[in-house]
């Protein structure tokens, strides 16, 4: 088995000598009887590096990943090129390796990259302050829940079903515990619908939860949609998907108290879910509520700039039951890599990534739409993703892609049965023409095949 | 002129410089494909008012220049693959890279989490197999993969707590925490709408069972215990616990950032815990990040499964000799929902689960039972020199995996508090420990050495910590003013608190 | 196209402006017209960093790799399992990005590791002087024999036919220039011809060359073969497999006054060939003609220790057309990535390691061995590799295996005719039991359905 | 006892200590699998007279353990990821990471050098896509892959030289070389059993045309150039000094260490040069790994190729609108013969090969002309300065991609050599320059910025070049004992030299 330690018999003998007791099992002692667990652990023994190395490739190899089939699933996460910066500078040790920076003197390399980390996102979303990240994007959506009801004093949360279903869920989740009541708000030909929502939201409001693009591609009129929020003094909090902010107009701009959101498109790789990390940007007003960590800048003894945890005291090892969050470990490795492709792409490519994403998903949106079998499900425009229906059996349909080495998209039957034909295909940068091409050759084939009625015989001869 | 002398260290000299203020309009890295599609303008597409006006001001520089940035930003890291790093309640073991090798598998690292379970075998199996795992280890059958740290494991199991409550038609409104338990305990039980009540220790450094049974009443959804706790030390009472609380109806939540202690030799399914939940950043060596990724899976017993999170990994043998198959279960209905995006922090997993194959069982026990060996042989050490007197541990007993010292001697003593002795250690090259925790400490330095430590670490820390004092003994001057090496000194936290300045301002 | 360059053009105009110039184009006057391109280079015009990775990928997708294959391929390079610290440890920019160590004070990291490298191979071969690497093992030999030309002021090489091809090829064509005679002696029954080496062997000769296990896999008695040389005062240059000298006697105890070989089994990947290094040690005397970088200990101006690059007056920057060699840029990450090797395996790995690999070779060549259809092609003792003949033809044999997944061997016929029917197979710690068996079965399957003779027949019923 | 002031750097303070020293007996790092195979005793399979009797002192430590002291130890070196390093002649260019990354492919890493040509179609097929490159920026039509580095390629020019001559049955013995030449020319023509004669250098800092001329005979066998030369400078007569050596029957030799200086701008094809190697660890941004590993591809002419050495990477077109097919050619009748073993440095190969087409032809192009625009911008900046008194430029013309200072006034005049300039550098944070060559300048600073710097660095650097010899006026001192602020200070050489001590002595 392979130890990772150094202790050899005689370190052993010498140390026991030194702690005064005969045996390592003396020390265990203080475990009583009854709850030891007097046999070895039923697992398999130890294997040397190069075994489990090979153990890993064979389940890994098991799996159809993005670069063994073309990816065009997206729903929240994306086949995003990281760049091979990202992986050189998150791989240092020095990065890598250490704790939360408890020990500002010796940690200035971490705080000062949630610093910049923090001053990005904050004009990603043009909103004034940052926190150095939370999990992923659904818990993030939970955690402004939970800052709302302490802005507002209210329980009350109404959340666009454009919101991704997995953010609706969460704060479902979060909300039984911290008590609040959801209502959801439907959507109309691909947008929140307006009407609806107006009529939902009250003065018993804590937020109101809104995501552009939505579950569905569609970009949200937000300013429009967030006037009922304003009006009725609920915050307005944002889920936005932070590829798209080089285009969209930020949140910032459209009258959001917070900006959250899925941190995983930029710089980090699509790890089956996770690690990513969430974001969380707010007003000025509350900055002394936000979850998680905050790095600011200050000066040393001697007068240096250097950066620390600041605000601590909205935090659980200072505040405890009062903290603002529970949030300790977070993810600041993968919000290190999200810096490094912000600065990679820098400010002209991340303005021109966002419009490639927006030329290549309307090539896309209109390729496939025009295929036999397969319809746009909204019309509303959008960014980087799209829904269409499709006149067959959604799951048989991405079966017969995935033959052809296609992963065609999200079907939306599960979260959303009222779009049981639905099928939802994201865009990135890697998905280039050919591979757009490529899908819809796949994608109208299996419509034709599968189809519910023959095109051809609806036509007359 | 006469010649240089030191007056910084190189690092010092070099001021913090972030990487906005290296930026210069119209520099770049990226080069992006062509779109290599008919492109209209954007207004076709996307009506103008939805549209950005400016893009936001991200750096404009190059590749080269933004890997020396962040190159020579990291050096201002201390970092555990730099020196001793005994900051306790963290379990800084070293962190292998193979694991890094593995989870960066393509199959891994570029697969979709919404891919269909059909087309990711490997990785619904390799979830299945940690969970098995994390069930053996903990002693409960169940286990949930999705809480991505301890914290969040935490706020799930009182989730947990209030749904098998609900279930049973009752409303509890208090969490018992031990006054040594961790910040994040108090935090999730308010998060997770419950109220703290606080339980006294005693003087064996346990639960004060007197004062556990006066608060145990039917208002109490659950007492969270971590064991051994903060102070590092097995709380012998754990059965007579579990049973004051079993009998008023509530459950009992093991916060298992300790299970390093144990691994292999106690298992808190069997000392009668309900929920557990397993850091894996620590004692499955996750590396920490600077501050996250982490894993912090739950295991449960049979009365808390139903609730578990959804979804679920399931394993379904496979007919007529087939291999089984492994899927995603939805379809929970007392579920208390989902915690996260997807399926958990399944990069974590990985690095975890090629731990565990590393290590395997024997490995893992005697992890732990080396992992004790140089707690106890380190806080001999100290014992023996000054620290034994101005630094004497908290409770005189053996240690499990850390140990508790109280500053208090030498602040009253000799002048210098445990802030000042950790900023000193800086000087020296090692992280300090823990300082300032558990709070019922006074002037708490508390040390977790790790078993991937060699002994001449711990030698070297006990040389510094004795040094330290002596230097103190004559000059506390000498602590109080520390670090003097280190990138920065000590910095002007008041000064970041009174007038936040969160980001950077940029034209 | 990517550039990786800064220049604006503001950064452009200024700089022309302070070199007082009008244009880049002014500074190029200097190349005289007929001597300038005048068009662009025709090349593509250039990527961005994705459509690099994915053009990369598609090309190395179509080798069969030995993470695809099961691969039994040795004959100089093996696949041996790289442990991961080596990665991250020679990926670190402060490793991968310096120069040659010409400023020592700011390069004791590449310094100190050449030192502890020469250590390590000083140690292996038991010679003490080790030069701190050479591009690869058959140049290596080469310029082993360009240290004999100079150390005994004779010219003619004696060379066994079980040094590996590869070298005595780059010999002969070292040779050339430098001008030497080179003399063959054949094998027998795996071994140097003994009697016939003896013959060879004069006063004339400069040295004598040897390879233990040699290309036939053969573990040699190099002791007893050298001693002609030592009787004729002649080199005795042994290479040998660095893998198997936790098990071999070293060179050093055998008489070697120079032991050289090729470092790819320490740490370096296949990399279809290279790069990975040559290790050079000798005996005190040959220290000062010894080729490349050697680093060497010393104190600096207040006493700290140190290591400087030293005996540089032997190289080429400094003594020019009297160097003992041109050798300037070599393969010092390469020997890092086997510093970094050893040290994990460890006085006990190595050793063990080595032992692995000879009960896994003696187990896989029983098994070889009794196929029908196979035998052995020699049986002297082996370490990791042995030879078979096949009573098939070779290259449609090894087809057949590539087919099921594996590289059964490297075929010895184009450069052993005489051997038109062997097959060199090599083992590692990666080849499992399992893999040898499967080795065996399609193996033997390959020679009963391409077999010459059916063995089925020749057997009286 | 008074505070703590600094009197060495940390790194200072922490003395050198080899992995060797750190070694405890019983420790160890690895876990081997099991043979898994019947063992027998290893004197049954291998006669004990064959095997070695005690195992080699190789260090006993744990994996972390390992782990820290080679990041410590890294952090000893100066490196391009961290700072300028104008180092002339080698071409410090950024070292993409992207590179790194495709090299590391299994694909690529792992593919075995003596697997099939048949199934190793994408790594002939990439080979024989960068000779094709090669040529077509060389202006030579083949390209052999084979030489390990640019000495390698210099041997295997003068081996076909020779092989060329022999093959008209011409013996010739003599190699011109500029007294400008870098020292690996010389030591390769001697290694190639010629001799060397010198050649001396114009006022312009090119080739003597009439020292040529009356050089020239039948007895040699090449002349071997640089062009831009190691002054930096282009030779404008070069047609004519082809002229020469060709019409005496000599072949021309191009030392590629300095295309970086004309790519797409002027090809040693079009110049009249018959070989020339190219350096991928310099123009084609390999890293230099502290000292390799690179690569030094050869591009000829025709009347070259047939001695090409073996074996060469080949295209067959494919039949019927097949794909082609790519085959290694062993047939190669008139061949030197092979170099080294198997194919070459391939992962250099990937890696150049990435960057190549990253930038395209127009990258490359834009690429030489950045590097000519930084040389001479850096050039300006410093002439404007002190510099332009004390370090004059060593041939006062435009440069191409570097240029040569000459330290002499600043030593006669301020009492301080290029040495010391150079390690006074070193506190300023920057890599020195090429110093003391080329021999023919005194004093010599030879400064290659590359194209990947961005002009601040070039100002920085002239800056700190400035304030050097600004204190150097002042006194003389501190540069002559600079540096002070490095790992270690200056190095005794000496002693090193005296009585090498180059392994560590071991129990
Ligand atoms: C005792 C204890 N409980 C809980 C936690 C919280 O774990 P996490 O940081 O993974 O949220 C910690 C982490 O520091 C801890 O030490
Ligand atoms: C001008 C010149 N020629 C030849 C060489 C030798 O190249 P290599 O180090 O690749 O052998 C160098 C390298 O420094 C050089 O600068």
């Amino acid at each position: 088995m392979t130890r990772y330690t150094s202790a050899t018999d005689t370190d052993r003998a010498e140390m026991l000598a030194e702690i005064g007791v005969g045996s390592v099992e003396e020390l265990f002692k203080q475990i009583p009887e009854p709850v030891r667990l007097g046999r070895p652990l039923e697992l398999a023994d130890g294997l040397g590096e190069n075994e489990v190395f090979e153990r890993l490739v064979t389940l890994a190899e098991r799996n159809a990943d993005a670069e063994h089939e073309i990816c065009f699933v997206g729903a929240g996460m994306y086949d995003h090129y990281v760049p091979a910066i990202v992986d050189a500078i998150t791989q240092r040790s020095e990065f890598l390796t250490p704790y939360t920076p408890y020990q500002p003197e010796v940690s200035q390399g971490g705080l000062q990259v949630m610093f910049e980390f923090q001053t990005a996102m904050s004009e990603l979303t043009a909103l004034p302050v940052s926190g150095a990240g939370l999990y992923e994007g659904p818990s993030t959506v939970a955690s402004a829940g939970y800052l709302a009801i302490g802005a507002t004093g209210r329980s009350r949360f109404v959340v666009s079903r454009g919101v991704h279903p997995h953010s609706r869920e969460t704060l479902a989740t979060y909300a039984a515990g911290y008590g609040a009541e959801l209502v959801e708000v439907g959507i109309e030909e691909g947008h929140t619908d307006a009407a609806a929502l107006a009529d939902a939201v009250d003065g018993e409001t804590a937020a109101l939860f809104l995501q552009s693009p939505n579950f569905l591609g569609a970009v949200e009129d937000v300013e429009a949609l967030g006037a009922a929020a304003k009006e009725h003094g609920a915050l307005l909090i944002v889920a936005c998907d932070p590829m798209t902010l080089g285009v969209l107009k930020p949140p910032g701009e459209c009258g959001a108290d917070v900006a959250v959101g899925e941190g995983q498109p930029l710089g980090n790789r699509l790890d089956f879910g996770g690690p990513s990390f969430g974001f969380f940007c707010a007003t000025e007003e509350h900055i002394r509520r936000m979850p998680g960590r905050i790095a600011g800048e200050t000066v040393d003894a001697d007068g240096r700039r250097g950066f620390v945890l600041t605000l601590q005291t909205r935090e659980q090892h200072i505040r405890r039951e009062k903290a603002t969050h529970n949030i300790c470990t977070a993810q600041a490795l993968n919000a290190l890599a999200a810096m490094v492709h912000l600065a990679w792409l820098g400010r002209q490519g991340y303005r021109e990534l966002g419009e490639l994403l927006v030329q290549r998903t309307a090539y896309a949106r209109d390729r496939l739409a025009a295929l036999d079998g397969v319809e746009l499900l909204h019309e509303a425009p959008v960014a980087r993703e799209f829904a269409l229906r499709v006149d067959a059996p959604v799951a048989e349909v991405l079966d017969r892609c995935a033959d052809r080495g296609i992963a065609a998209g999200y079907p939306l039957g599960r979260e959303y049965p009222e779009y049981g034909d639905g099928l939802l295909v994201a865009i990135t940068e890697r998905r280039s023409k050919e591979q757009i091409d490529q899908l819809a050759e796949a994608l109208g084939d299996a419509v034709k095949e599968l189809g519910t009625r023959n095109k051809q015989q609806e036509v007359p001869a | 002129m006469t010649l240089p002398t030191i007056t910084e260290t190189p690092m010092q000299a070099d001021r913090a410089k972030t990487i906005f203020e290296k930026s210069v309009a119209g520099r770049r890295a990226a080069v992006l494909p062509d779109a290599g599609v008919p492109e209209r303008p954007l207004e076709e597409l996307i009506p103008e008012r939805l549209l950005r006006s400016e893009p936001p001001h991200l750096p404009e520089i190059s590749e080269p220049e933004i890997v020396r940035h962040y190159n020579r930003v990291s050096r201002r890291n201390f970092d555990l693959d730099t020196g001793f790093y005994p900051l306790g309640s963290c379990t800084m073991k070293h962190n292998p890279r193979l694991n890094e090798r593995v989870a960066a598998l393509p199959g891994h690292a570029r697969l979709h989490p919404a891919q269909d379970p059909k087309r990711a075998q490997g990785a619904l199996e390799l979830m299945w197999q940690l969970q098995e795992t994390l069930a053996e280890i903990c002693g409960l059958p169940h286990v949930s993969l999705q809480p991505s740290a301890g914290s969040h494991g935490e706020l799930a199991g009182l989730l947990l707590t209030r749904a098998y409550h609900a279930d049973r038609g009752e409303q509890r409104h208090q969490v018992l925490t031990p006054d040594t338990a961790h910040g994040t305990n108090p935090a999730s039980v308010t998060m997770a709408g419950y109220e703290v009540v606080k339980v006294a220790t005693n003087e064996r450094g346990g639960v004060e069972i007197d004062d556990l049974r006066a608060k145990a009443s039917d208002e109490v959804a659950c007492l969270m215990l971590t064991n051994p706790n903060t102070l590092g030390l097995f709380d012998e009472n754990i059965a007579e616990i579990a049973e004051i609380v079993h009998g008023v109806g509530g459950t009992l939540y093991y916060d298992g950032a300790n299970l390093n202690a144990i691994m292999g030799h106690s298992r808190p399914g069997d000392m009668g815990f309900d929920i557990v939940h397993v850091n894996l950043h620590k004692s499955f060596s996750q590396p920490h990040g600077g501050g996250g990724p982490g894993g912090g899976p739950i295991a449960v017993s049979d009365r808390i499964e139903p609730f578990l999170p959804r979804p679920q990994v399931m394993r379904r043998d496979g007919t007529n000799g087939a291999e089984p198959l492994f899927d995603l279960d939805f379809e929970r209905p007392k579920s208390i929902g989902r915690l996260r995006g997807f399926q958990g922090n399944f990069g974590v997993f990985v690095r975890s689960y090629a731990y565990i194959l590393s290590l395997g069982g024997d490995g893992l026990s005697e992890a732990s039972e080396t992992a004790v060996l140089n707690a106890n042989y380190l806080l001999a050490r100290l014992k023996k020199g000054r620290a034994g007197r101005y630094l004497p541990v908290a409770f005189d007993r053996h240690c499990m995996h850390e140990f508790v010292l109280s500053g208090k001697p030498a602040k009253t003593e000799l002048g210098v508090q445990t802030l000042d002795i950790a900023k000193r250690l800086l000087d020296f090259g090692f992280h300090p420990p823990t300082v300032y925790f558990p709070l019922l400490v006074d002037e708490a330095l508390m040390v977790e050495p790790t078993e991937t430590e060699p002994r001449e670490n711990l030698d070297a820390f006990a040389d510094a910590i004795d040094r330290i004092l002596e230097e103190a003994e004559s000059d506390p001057e000498i602590a109080k003013q520390a670090p003097y090496t280190t990138p920065v000194r000590r910095l002007d936290e008041v000064k970041a608190n009174r007038q936040p300045v969160v980001r950077q301002a940029l034209a």
